[in-house]
């Protein structure tokens, strides 16, 4: 088959690994609440729908390019390396998490895997990556950092303050703004000015005077297209773009919110929980990137229905060990919660 | 006689009762009131009841724009940690405009939001920042502890005059306990006796008044009488009715659920070295948590901060210290 | 003559006559330095340059419309009625003062004349006057709501999540960005991305999808047309604008900050003091708001030469007896610190 | 032998040294660096020092961004209130990153303010917010009186792998005192007994140290000899040596420029509370603002802020009570 945008063969079933990587873990993350309910405290947030932006968004990136997600940051770490069984662990508690059980779901880090932090604050990550970005810069190490936050975060004020001094300090960091639909039960269209007037998100890049662009975010290859662009803009120091990449999250802001030992789970999604809009989530669900993604690999021969399966099958099994090795790992000690309080 | 509500429904009723009594109480917030089925939408229409984006700094000062042009807002923020994007509005900006207007203008507000959630927020979610905003001239701050208080607080918190900050404990929400019939309301600045004892005073807020009242059980079967005071407010704080607990006591244990010196138990215990050191017979103990953020995982989680247990350590300790060994 | 943009002589002659006064009135608060050391203590910072900008947005209000500046609040006041004695008693600490003390040239308030309260810190009114503009449309009272605030203050997160809110919830609002040139001591082409790239401010409102206008500060009658509309869009329920008001500002940002009891005055403008950029400012007061509406006026015969004279030295007088009685004013005695803490 | 410093200036010569020190450490802010003509700039360049916009959440945290990819950036923030729109980077990002990460990170910032301009600043300009920064876990709070702890406070600052806040105080700013020559740095933690006395122990922090040292002056004359301790950070808190003075003394006034329930004073008075109780003769006295917000005119500033006067009242009022009358 010929290369799409440039990608080989071996690069874009890596992608599609990558994809169904990220949507089987979250849903062994989603049926861990039923199966092994308290396994996961507090709140998690699935990335399960973003699996074509984050995929097509990092496969741009250059080695050692930095990566700063929100608190809905399980997918990026499956895709830059990080053993899924060190997230698991980290998600069910675990002394062999990546963060040994102090951060969990919201919080999870492996900077030697370029995933610095995530924080669990609206909008501030979004000023940290542009940290990143600004360390780059004066080392000159080449670096491009990768923020990604939600559509509900364009409107916190550190969205603001960073696009700007980003754009005046021509910080090589790409900005992609994942427009979801919903910040947690609110639809953008009830609390974004543009959104409320039929305007791209996008459109905020004209308050920085940087390049802004709205993109399908759940066609993998257009993804990496837009965003490989501004990633190249940001390298060669013209500064940073802001990408708006549209999708649906398939499943619910977060588990339910209660008190324990009251047990929590999903619950239905939120066009449908609150707004009775069912037609608008399963018109989302028939556009599901993987198997749109699959349908173009398998149409244009990159591989087989059966090489296809063979993939599947063994992300499914990655997953089912990551379960079992995060189950068996044992939890931490009461007195380990005195660490890394200094430096 | 008293209604048995649950602790977050007595909130809501709270707000409720003030909206239909007072046309200018207005009440909004992020992921609230999304569609017309809202129960508050439907009694108070768009207009008094709305959603916001993630705009923590205009939701607020925005409220103090419209409290000073005669409306009495009520802000859902859901974790009092949300606040600080926009702690200038909450500590610099509600309770100083009054006063540098030369008393022009007041701004009654309430910003309402839960804290304290042990159950896996880990370090960003789960903290208790009511230490911050004591002793800001200006600024009030709610603590209520049972159904009736965070009932009969609210109430107060919407017809005061002055910003309130109203603090709801997150492992209190399903909580039920007996209200009051009628207009129930709880006065600022006065502590409540939650449990009669003589031979040590317990100070706790929220949360913590609960872990007391399970300590104070456990110690009156050990034939040791605890008194236990909540103050209900912090600001302001009624030093007084501790003062005078300690007067009887001789003994003080102040529990608290934030890191030690951001604790209002340490604000507490300054107070007292100064106004009820006469009466201490042994030093003041502290149960905070410990001087870490809060983990995610259980264990660390459970270790880092205060228990039943920890409260009767604390007590039997300032027990064996004797006026003689002073 | 005949009437500018609908405005008669006596209007014509009283928003020459306003511009007049914040002009005096601010000179006079410069000279107090020199003449009263010690009498006006803290930060004080002056509206010279702004006058045009001021009286032409402040006179499209109509009656009970509200004022919300920052803390260079000087000016606005001086239009709405609020005696100019008891300003400056404020801004000389005494009792007679607007805030009998309490506040100072930072944060003056009236509201009897429709100027609620100025914060000091930066962006923080914006949120304020949205705030009033909220209760104007919760109450129906027909009230539009002017929020006035510099170009360094656009880029607070407060300026963007207020005109995302007010947006969203249409409110009763404009807001001018008063563009001086200057944040404090620095060149707005050093810290806005917009600037720095050659394009207005006004281009901010992209980011709302709300209208943005440039409007040149120094024209007072292209002022009142620009921000006239605004206030006729926000009245009409159709929501809030951005208005750009592009001028200069006369005397450096404020007086010297320094340890009492050093002496504080006005040092040499910014452009020169900072920049050595003498020519900016040379250009700047040849630009004079206040000259070119007088000369515009004399020549459309609106007065004459001598009426004019006759107004200008009639505003000399006024803010000689302002002076004359704030510094004749009582100072607060020291135990009235202990009112208004609590309402 | 020792240079003679104005405070400011050994603010600068400390930044200045550690940034020949160390090439990581970077120096931005408002206001600052506007043309090449600037020292640092000169110095530096204009990668390491930068001018920025006013936007202090974008500042501080694009530091602590930079600090976790290895720069150590120094934020220059003008006024401590100025933190406050951005104090969830403050009290909720920087110091929490590390621990959530389980040690993955470090976050070495020092975000430098000034504050307590007792000057005409009015209500939003002249607070002391340091109480609000205490009793936060990974989070350091510097508070330096003279010049020499200035530019050691300042150095041990950047050095620290820690987030540091070092508040520097106005009315400090223009004083010149002595330097140690050479790398001259004051470790964190430990409290400065900044004049030795018998009969009654002071603690007072920046500028509140100057006052506390004239009223001892006075107090002197009078035959009462006081001793001053000057913690200098406040996070962390050096209460053993406090405890060694009281020791001595028996009696404590706590000094400090915050109203009382936000100060310092109340949290080392909670402190002493607990770990002092015994050795203290008398109740401790704080001397503190009094519960307003910092009014404008001078006659009602000075009323509300501590004074010479009010100290040594403070103190004689605590020699009045004798162990009999307790
Ligand atoms: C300052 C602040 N306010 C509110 C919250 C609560 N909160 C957590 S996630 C969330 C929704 C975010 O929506 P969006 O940015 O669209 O990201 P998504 O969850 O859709 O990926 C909110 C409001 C928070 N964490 N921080
Ligand atoms: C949050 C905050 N940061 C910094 C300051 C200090 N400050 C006071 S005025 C000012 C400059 C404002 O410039 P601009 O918004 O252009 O208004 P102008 O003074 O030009 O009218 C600054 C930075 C402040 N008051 N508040
Ligand atoms: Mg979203
Ligand atoms: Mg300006």
């Amino acid at each position: 088959m010929a290369a799409q945008n440039g990608l080989g063969k071996d690069r874009l079933i890596w992608m599609y690994t990558q994809m169904c990587r990220i949507r089987e873990f979250e849903e062994r993350v989603k049926r861990t609440f039923v199966e092994h309910p308290g396994t996961i405290r507090g709140h998690a947030h699935l990335g399960d729908g973003a699996e074509a932006s984050i995929v097509g968004a990092l496969a741009t990136r250059r080695e050692n390019d930095l990566v700063m997600p929100s608190y809905r940051c399980h997918g990026y770490p499956i895709v830059l390396g990080t053993p899924a069984r060190a997230l698991m662990a980290e998600i069910y508690q675990r002394k062999d998490g990546i963060c040994k059980g102090f951060g969990g779901s919201m919080h999870l880090a492996d900077p030697a895997h370029h995933f610095p932090t995530a924080s669990g604050i609206i909008g501030q990550g979004i000023a940290h990556a542009a940290g990143a970005a600004y360390a780059a810069q004066v080392k000159k190490t080449g670096q491009v950092v990768y923020s990604f936050f939600g559509d509900g975060s364009s409107k916190q004020g550190a969205f603001h303050e960073t696009l700007n001094l980003a754009a005046v300090w021509k910080l090589p960091v790409v900005f992609v703004l994942e427009n979801n639909g919903y910040q947690a039960y609110t639809h953008v269209a009830l609390e974004d000015a543009n959104a409320m007037a039929g305007d791209p998100l996008s459109q905020k890049a004209k308050a920085f005077s940087i390049p802004g662009e709205t993109v399908d975010g759940t066609d993998v290859l257009k993804v990496y297209e837009v965003v490989g662009r501004a990633a190249e803009r940001a390298r060669a120091g013209h500064g940073p773009s802001l990408v708006e990449s549209k999708f649906y999250r398939f499943t619910p802001h977060g588990n339910a919110i209660t008190v324990p030992p009251v047990p929590t789970q999903f619950q239905e999604h939120e066009s449908i929980e609150v707004y009775g809009n069912k037609a608008e989530f399963e018109a989302a669900k028939k556009n599901d990137p993987i198997a749109k993604f699959r349908a173009v690999l398998v149409g244009n021969g990159t591989f087989t229905e059966a090489e296809a399966k063979r993939i599947e099958d063994g992300v499914r099994q990655e997953m089912e060990e990551v379960v079992r090795f995060a189950l068996a790992s044992p939890l931490p000690a009461p007195e380990d919660a005195l660490n890394y309080v200094w430096a | 006689m008293p209604r048995e509500m649950m602790f977050a429904e007595a909130i809501a009723v709270a707000i409720t009762e003030e909206m239909q009594r007072d046309p200018n109480v207005v009440f909004y917030g992020q992921n609230m009131a999304m569609t017309d089925r809202d129960p508050f939408v439907k009694k108070f229409g768009k207009d008094r009841v709305r959603i916001t984006p993630i705009s923590e700094t205009a939701e607020l000062g925005i409220a103090i724009g419209a409290a000073m042009s005669g409306l009495r807002p009520v802000v859902e923020l859901y974790m009092s940690e949300f606040m600080l994007v926009a702690f200038d509005e909450v500590v610099n900006e509600a309770p100083r405009l009054r006063y540098m207007s030369g008393g022009q203008v007041q701004v009654p507000v309430v910003f309402k939001a839960g804290f304290g959630f042990a159950a896996g927020w880990a370090g960003q979610h789960s903290n208790c920042i009511y230490g911050m905003m004591m002793g800001v001239p200006g600024l009030k701050v709610a603590l209520p502890s049972n159904a009736a208080d965070a009932l009969g607080l609210m109430k107060s918190a919407i017809r005061d005059n002055n910003p309130v900050i109203y603090l709801h404990h997150y492992m209190l929400m399903l909580d039920k306990s007996p209200v009051p019939d009628g207009d129930y309301l709880v006065p600022f600045g006065v502590a409540d006796v939650k449990r009669a004892g003589t031979d040590v005073t317990i100070v706790a807020t929220a949360w913590m008044v609960k872990k007391s009242l399970l300590a104070a059980e456990m110690l009156a079967r050990e034939g040791i009488s605890a008194e236990v005071v909540d103050p209900r407010t912090v600001a302001p704080l009624d030093v007084k009715t501790i003062v005078e607990s300690v007067k009887k006591t001789g003994r003080l244990v102040l529990v608290d659920q934030a890191p030690r010196q951001s604790s209002a138990a340490v604000v507490i215990a300054g107070e007292i070295a100064e106004q009820g050191f006469k009466y201490l017979k042994a030093p003041v103990k502290m149960v905070t948590a410990l001087d870490t953020s809060v983990p995610y995982s259980e264990p660390m989680e459970s270790f880092v901060l205060p228990s039943e247990q920890k409260i009767v350590d604390a007590v039997k300790s300032v027990l064996a210290v004797h006026v003689a060994a002073v």
